[in-house]
């Protein structure tokens, strides 16, 4: 009976009434910040009458739409990289003995436990001397700026992706790889037909986790950046120290609903590659990373 | 052809450095024969299959399939293919793209593999659920699949793990003719592994039963059945009865209880040995019966009695020393013994074989 | 890490050295896209615009919320024609030699500046910055609950007994030089004191307040105010009064410079080396020195102008708020916030000290 | 015959084996290179940088200097103030820890018992208000708990006087219970979804009660969940100091921002190096005890 | 004592709204006997166990343990122990631990346990492995512990389902000795749930046949064996041919071919039946042999031939349309029947009952 069933009875009245009371602590904060989204007012404490204006502002605001798009830049390709890099890194990790494995191993773990101001102020040190090196060695002069951005944030989004994607390699059934070689399949055609879309889920959960990373960093962000490379969050930061206006709950609530249509997508996605429910788990559990790095 | 289908010369897999999985096997497989791999779970079946296939390489030794040395080649580009002891099929895909998957690698082309995927289908009778995916399947149709994805490549030699296992009783007895048919048919080479004794019996041209990666015999199913070659292949192979005898002639043993009986003569001439009986070549006779002659007799007492549907099995002592069963046909013409009551023990000599360890 | 020994002096060698002077740029003439790097909501966007329009560029706002950070940025390689630094930065800015030296045919308006600004402390030549804006640190109160007459001192902070009394509480600026330097203001010592003792009685008197300090803050201190969170908070003067302008009566607040004096700081704009547009860098700074322009900043942000020509057209309410214009007697009182050195170090420890 | 050959083969393919692990490690090597060269270059030797800045000593300006070689930095780690910091952290990390373990085991025990699409739906809600913008997510308790927030406008309108938990200890717990919770849950949901709940009936069955059968079957077959979700949101909890200053007023030195001071305020980078090295060991270490705790419950 | 062990009367249990696993289920069990539920996979055995045992209720029906009403006493307060199909042994405890739990949920005292688990430990053989955990152990293994767990809390009234399941032919074969041994000495009721019909005929004092969550027949082996009132039962327990004919007289029926044959005296009279012949129950004489008097007769042609090892299992094919199976000792006095040959098929009249659809 591997079907789970629920304990009878109060108790079970009672973990409900827990549950939602959970769900509620969860949804008020944001509850809240969607209402006051429309807030007309411009302190976002007082409700004083409904307005879409904060979002009108907001799509005239080229500063906001501008970090939108630097945003939405560097998160693409730092997830479209790390998802790539950290799939095949999970793929050696799980699947292949080699000289040095352990190492990397240990290696591949690190960036999740490092604070985001050392992985900073780090990377910051360290483009500063490559800069240095780049320029004094091969007179190559390149800046800081969304390039930078995006490297930083591929190096902390494969750990995230690697973890999420090994996970699922871990309960993946190696003779499905034997009996696909066993018929004919070269390396890369049993990759290709057999593992990745059995793995997808996994993968797409890795992508998932890494997109939101990558769209919520502003520390380690902060310290990389350069011209013209203000991101969203960045921007935010900023704007909170000059006062909370509904401006930026609208901003927010954009985001929140991005995000969400983004999860829609992503678990529809997987829904048809394979019908396992439980696949969402690890897409669930990776997108958790979200917030570790706060 | 003249080469042999599969040839192991002294294969050695060893996981680690000190475990040996499969040790030295040395074993010829004629082409188009039906050969079992028979014995205890952790023998070393499996792993030798998985050699075979090109999953595992060799610790040492040589393997050859059609004359070819393989080497290090990999599973695809081996005349083989296997029917997974856990049927591996691919869960995102159908019945029928599962099946097809192997001829798809082949480049073969489409019209004709929608026609042989078509055939093999109707062959294990799974033609309705050809868009089903795995996971809507019940065992027995998950095996049949596997099998069929298997088959449809007409390989030259086709490698079952225990593909049977997964059944039970009833849906287990139908496959396994199924099978036979299927390969008298074709008339391709199969390898066949599976734990359970009188499957391999029913269904095999040869046998190989191993022990801890040893092959122990290898034989026609009546020679591994009639003459164990050792106490342990004895034993594994059906009921039987070990009983301690000490030779004193070619042709003469001693009980514990020290009564003397011809058996066919053998090897040895003296010494400590094992007498093996079969139960169904053991009959029961009352005392003021005839009992054919040339046959041994011993009285003994029964002490157990057990139905089994088609067969009474009796456990009666007498000077062997240890419980000795017999199998009784069940007809209502016999009428049956009571516990405690006394009986003479029959068999013809020619029954009885001696192993020694 | 042998990287490291590259450049063995210091952080700063990452950036190649002053091109000296680099070639000459003709006043208003533009080459190039503006990188500025700016603190955020310290411009009014129509000036942005009005530039762009008038000299046909486009300039590239980046902001940053914390002098350190930015320098870190700049050492880092990244590269930006006009920067925004305060006072102290100037100073090592100009050290390290990240600074190159403005180009005075170039600017000029620079005559506008109010001659007090001219050569600082910080800057004592006075060749590489230009005065941006000023203002003063000082306590935001909440007359409601302080009442009408108090003592315009630090004590409103720093006294236990007083603030015992305030409901909600004090906030002080999460900024040890500031908060640091209002302690030793408070205790009549100068505020960018060198001595232990000090800088140990200042701790102290933080750690004695910390009873009725609700928040070390230096982004929210105004609206905690407004909000009615806090019932006096510390703070720079601009953010108090736009808070103050945006609420239902503005009289309820006043925003006060403390008798003992308090700090005065003095945002800069300064062209890096690095930079590729300085001509263009020169033609804003030019533009920001023109007397309307100066004005438009202040109206916008309520900061005192260093801009003596842009006096006529700031609003009236703003020239004569004493406490954006202080009065010559408190001005005395008022000091620049110097680098120390390694006494930074000292501040920090004896400020999270006195905070733990 | 076949055994001669044996042997020619024998000598042919001594080597088989080892030749294909040769070959399959160079594979593994291969697939794992791209990532494993980009870890080093944009991770492993920052990293190292930062090691080696912690010796180095500050100049006047505020600068680091790369000379002058020293274990200054290392030695202040030993200073009361940083210990009493640390503590702090650790303090306030550990009670996040335990408040989240004991609201969501109920809670991921619940949806763990739910059928699975519900379950998922439950599962997918518990993640979307982290979709939001970090800041602005912990603004918004700003105003729930504010003077005249929420909170204290529903305890007056049920005639309680008014309630301000803005820069209370409690504010700071809630923020930080909040933004954790998804930590704790998921890990603790995947143990318990794996639960073989034949084993609560053997329990029961073996006359346990209700509660019985929890705390000798459920619970410890959990642990790894438990474990995994405690250092989940540990170790992360130690270096947050956003959230305690928003919602605390910073009233006290965080770990957090004591590094980010020291990085960008003191401008003593080797001081900071020092601080992140060892707080890095530290929750290295705490993650070692958790694999290993993990390994031997699973 | 007078009161039965377990009382069911009209238990239904629905899954869902649509859904009945067990229908209607009306059975005694009397106390002390070992009573075996037999069934195909999916018929609503476990089902009907979990409801004996307290972990589902029923929908509608009375289920009563030693006379006393259970309604909805959950199970740690009935007085009965279950070994579960898949063992559910607590990972996280030793051997030992496992077994003493139930004892100390009990509150009986230390040293008691320590004695009690002593006990039961040597009786299953494992006092040696007393301090591993469950994953250390083999499949066998793990199945004695299961057993042990349930056994030392001696309940009134131990179910077991499918405890047998995961052995291995001979392991199995000694598992099923011990467990009715072990039985019959401490006398407590066994409800035994098995799909392996063999196993229910060798252990039970009584069968229960279900299909489809209902009751088709309850009886002694025997019984169930030799007179199946259905032709599903009568299909399920063990290899039986099925032959169609058409009833002519109270005695007498017609095979599809014509001919006619006596039949023990049944209800019907006339109309469609099945007859039902064992193979054992069927025998082959060579068409000069002499036939025992009141046999029926029959001349068919052999068309195959299998080895079982201890038996040759022919399929004949006569006037009965379809393949008859016969099954022949195979001792080396008899000599075999070849393909093609012909001869004739012989029974006893007793030895075929006729079933109804
Ligand atoms: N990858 C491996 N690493 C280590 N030991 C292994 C590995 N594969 C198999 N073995 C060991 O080799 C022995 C033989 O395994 P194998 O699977 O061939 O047994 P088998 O005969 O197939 O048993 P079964 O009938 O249960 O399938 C077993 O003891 C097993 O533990
Ligand atoms: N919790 C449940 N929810 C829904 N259906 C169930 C549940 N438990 C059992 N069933 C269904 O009830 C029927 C009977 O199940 P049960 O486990 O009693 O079969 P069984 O006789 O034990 O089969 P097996 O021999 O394979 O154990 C099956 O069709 C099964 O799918
Ligand atoms: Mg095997
Ligand atoms: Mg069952």
């Amino acid at each position: 009976m591997s079907e789970n069933r629920a304990p009878r009875g109060p108790i079970d009245r009672l973990l409900a009434a827990n549950a939602w009371l959970v769900y509620l602590f969860f949804y008020l904060p944001i509850g809240l910040l969607i209402v006051f989204s429309f807030n007309e007012n411009e302190n976002v404490s007082i409700w004083t009458g409904f307005s879409f204006k904060w979002y009108e502002a907001m799509l005239q605001d080229d500063r906001i739409l501008g970090a939108l798009r630097n945003s939405l830049i560097v998160a693409f390709v730092s997830t479209i990289v790390a998802t790539v890099l950290g799939t095949m890194l999970a793929l050696a990790l799980e699947r292949y003995r080699f000289r040095g494995r352990g190492t990397l191993d240990g290696i591949a773990y690190m960036p999740v436990i490092i604070p985001d101001v050392t992985m900073g102020v780090m990377l910051l040190i360290f483009f500063f001397q490559a800069i240095g090196l780049m320029d004094s060695w091969f007179g190559i002069g390149f800046n800081t700026g969304l390039g930078t951005i995006t490297l930083a944030h591929i190096a902390f989004n494969i750990s995230f992706v690697a973890i999420v994607v090994r996970a699922r390699l871990a309960q993946f059934d190696s003779s499905l790889e034997e009996a696909a070689a066993d018929l004919y399949a070269s390396r890369w055609q049993t990759f290709r037909q057999i593992t990745l879309p059995l793995i997808a889920p996994g993968v797409a959960g890795g992508a998932l986790l890494a997109l939101t990373l990558s769209l919520d960093d502003v520390v380690v962000t902060q310290f990389v950046s350069g011209p013209g490379s203000t991101t969203l969050p960045v921007y935010v930061f900023g704007l909170v120290r000059r006062g909370v206006t509904p401006l930026i709950n609208a901003v927010s609530t954009v985001m929140l609903v991005a995000s969400m249509v983004l999860v829609g997508i992503s678990l529809g996605l997987q829904r048809t590659r394979s019908g396992g429910g439980d696949d969402l788990e690890e897409d669930v559990l990776a997108s958790s990373g979200a917030t570790v790095r706060q | 052809m003249a080469e042999h289908a599969v040839e192991l010369a002294g294969v050695t897999k060893k996981f680690g450095d000190d475990f040996t999985a499969v040790d030295g096997l040395d074993l010829v497989i004629e082409d188009g024969e039906f050969f079992s791999l028979l014995g205890p779970s952790g023998c070393g079946k499996t792993t030798t299959l998985r050699m075979i296939a090109g999953f595992e390489y060799p610790t040492s030794g040589s393997l050859k399939i059609h004359g070819k040395e393989m080497g290090l080649k990999p599973p695809n580009e081996r005349p083989v293919n296997t029917v997974f002891q856990s049927y591996a099929l691919f869960p995102h895909m159908t019945v029928s793209e599962n099946i097809a998957f192997g001829l798809q690698m082949q480049k073969v082309d489409k019209n004709e593999i929608g026609e042989r995927v078509k055939r093999v289908l109707d062959q294990v009778q799974l033609s309705k659920r050809a868009d089903a995916k795995p996971k809507q399947l019940s065992g027995g149709m998950q095996q049949r699949v596997a099998l069929a994805r298997a088959l449809v490549n007409e390989p030259q030699v086709l490698l079952l793990d225990e593909p049977l296992g997964a059944l039970d009783l009833k849906l287990r007895q139908t496959m396994q003719v199924e099978l036979k048919e299927l390969q008298n048919r074709v008339g391709i080479t199969f390898v066949y592994v599976t734990h359970d004794q009188e499957e391999a019996l029913t269904m095999s041209d040869r046998i190989g039963v191993m022990s801890d990666g040893k092959l122990l015999q290898v034989g026609k199913s009546e020679d591994i059945y009639e003459h164990p070659n050792s106490r342990f292949v004895a034993d594994f192979i059906g009921d039987i009865n070990l009983i301690p005898v000490s030779v004193v002639a070619q042709d003469r043993v001693k009980l514990a209880g020290g009564q003397e009986f011809p058996v066919a003569t053998g090897a040895l001439s003296s010494g400590e040995a094992t007498l093996t009986l079969r139960p169904e070549r053991l009959s029961l006779y009352d005392l003021d019966e005839p009992i054919p002659d040339g046959y041994n007799r011993l009285k003994v007492r029964i002490s157990r009695r057990v139905y089994y549907g088609d067969v009474y099995y009796y456990g009666v002592e007498g000077g062997t020393g240890e419980l000795v069963e017999v199998k009784e046909e069940n007809r209502p013409s016999v009428e049956l013994y009571e516990l405690d009551e006394e009986a003479y023990l029959a068999w013809h000599p020619d029954a009885a074989s001696l192993v020694v360890e | 890490g042998d990287s490291g020994s590259e450049n063995p002096t210091t952080v700063a060698g990452g950036a190649p050295p002053p091109a000296d002077g680099g070639e000459a740029c003709a006043p208003d003439t533009v080459d190039g896209d503006l990188n500025f790097y700016n603190w955020s909501e310290y411009i009014d966007p129509e000036l942005i615009s009005a530039f762009e329009t008038e000299y046909g560029v486009d300039v590239v706002e980046d902001f940053y919320d914390s002098n350190e950070a930015m320098l870190a940025q700049l050492q880092a390689g990244a590269v930006y024609d006009l920067i925004v630094p305060s006072d102290y930065m100037v100073g090592i800015m100009i050290e390290e030699g990240l600074l190159t030296p403005l180009q005075a045919d170039a600017l000029p308006n620079w005559g506008n500046l109010d001659e007090q600004f001219v050569d600082p402390a910080y800057d004592p030549t006075g060749e590489y910055s230009v005065a941006y804006q000023w203002g003063t640190t000082g306590l935001g109160v909440n007359l409601s609950v302080v009442g009408e007459d108090f003592e315009p001192s630090w004590s409103l902070v720093f006294d236990p007994e007083l603030t015992s009394g305030f409901e909600g509480g004090v906030s002080l600026l999460n900024d040890p030089r500031e908060t640091m330097g209002a302690a030793l203001k408070y205790l009549g010592y100068s505020l960018n004191s060198t001595s232990e003792a000090e800088l140990q009685e200042a701790a102290d008197v933080i750690a004695a307040a910390k009873v009725n300090v609700t928040a070390f803050d230096s982004d929210q201190y105004d609206e905690n105010l407004v909000n009615g969170e806090t019932a006096v908070g510390h703070g720079y003067s601009g953010n108090f009064f736009t808070a103050f302008a945006d609420t239902d009566d503005p009289d309820n607040w006043a925003y006060v410079i403390p008798e003992e004096g308090g700090t005065i700081w003095i945002d800069n704009m300064v062209i890096p080396v690095v930079s590729e547009h300085p001509c263009t860098a020169h033609a804003f700074i030019n533009f920001l020195l023109d007397a309307e322009n100066g004005a438009a900043l202040t109206n916008y942000n309520y900061y005192a102008s260093p801009n003596a020509a842009a006096e006529p057209f700031i609003l009236e309410e703003v020239l004569t708020d004493e406490t954006i214009y202080p009065s010559d007697e408190l001005m005395e009182k008022l000091e620049i916030i110097a680098d120390t050195g390694e006494f930074e170090i000292q501040y920090n420890d004896f400020y999270q000290l006195a905070r733990s | 015959m076949a055994k001669k050959e044996a042997q020619a083969a024998n000598v042919a393919t001594a080597e088989l084996e080892a030749a294909a692990e040769r070959a399959n490690s160079r594979r593994g090597f291969r697939i794992s290179l791209p990532a494993y060269v980009y870890l080093i270059i944009f991770f492993v030797i920052p990293l190292l940088l930062v090691f080696v800045y912690s010796f180095a000593s500050r100049s006047s300006t505020g600068l680091t200097v790369l000379e002058g070689w020293n274990l200054e930095s290392y030695k202040r780690l030993f200073t009361p103030i940083v210990g009493q910091i640390l503590l702090r952290s650790l303090f306030l990390a550990l009670t996040t820890t335990m408040i989240c373990l004991v609201v969501c085991y109920p809670f991921a025990y619940y949806i763990a018992t739910r059928g699975v699409s519900f379950r998922n739906v439950l599962l997918v809600m518990v993640m979307i208000p982290f979709w939001s913008n970090f800041l602005v997510r912990t603004y918004s308790w700003k105003f729930i708990l504010g003077s005249d927030g929420l909170v204290s406008q529903v305890s007056q309108f049920f005639g309680g006087g008014e309630v301000r938990l803005l820069f209370t200890n409690t504010a700071v717990l809630i923020g930080m219970v909040y933004g954790f919770m998804p930590f704790m849950v998921l890990p603790l949901y995947a143990a318990l979804e794996r639960m073989d709940w034949s084993l609560v009936d053997a329990a029961r069955d073996l006359y346990a009660n209700g509660w019985t059968a929890f705390r000798k079957v459920t619970f410890p077959l959990s642990m790894p969940g438990v474990v995994a979700g405690s250092i989940l949101v540990f170790i992360p909890s130690i270096g947050a100091y956003v959230t305690p200053a928003i919602l605390g007023g910073a009233t006290t030195t965080l770990i957090g921002d004591y590094i980010v001071s020291q990085f960008l305020t003191a401008r003593n980078w080797p001081f900071g190096s020092a601080l992140s090295i060892s707080i890095m060991v530290l929750m290295l270490g705490a993650t070692l005890i958790y694999f290993r705790s993990g390994a031997r419950n699973v």
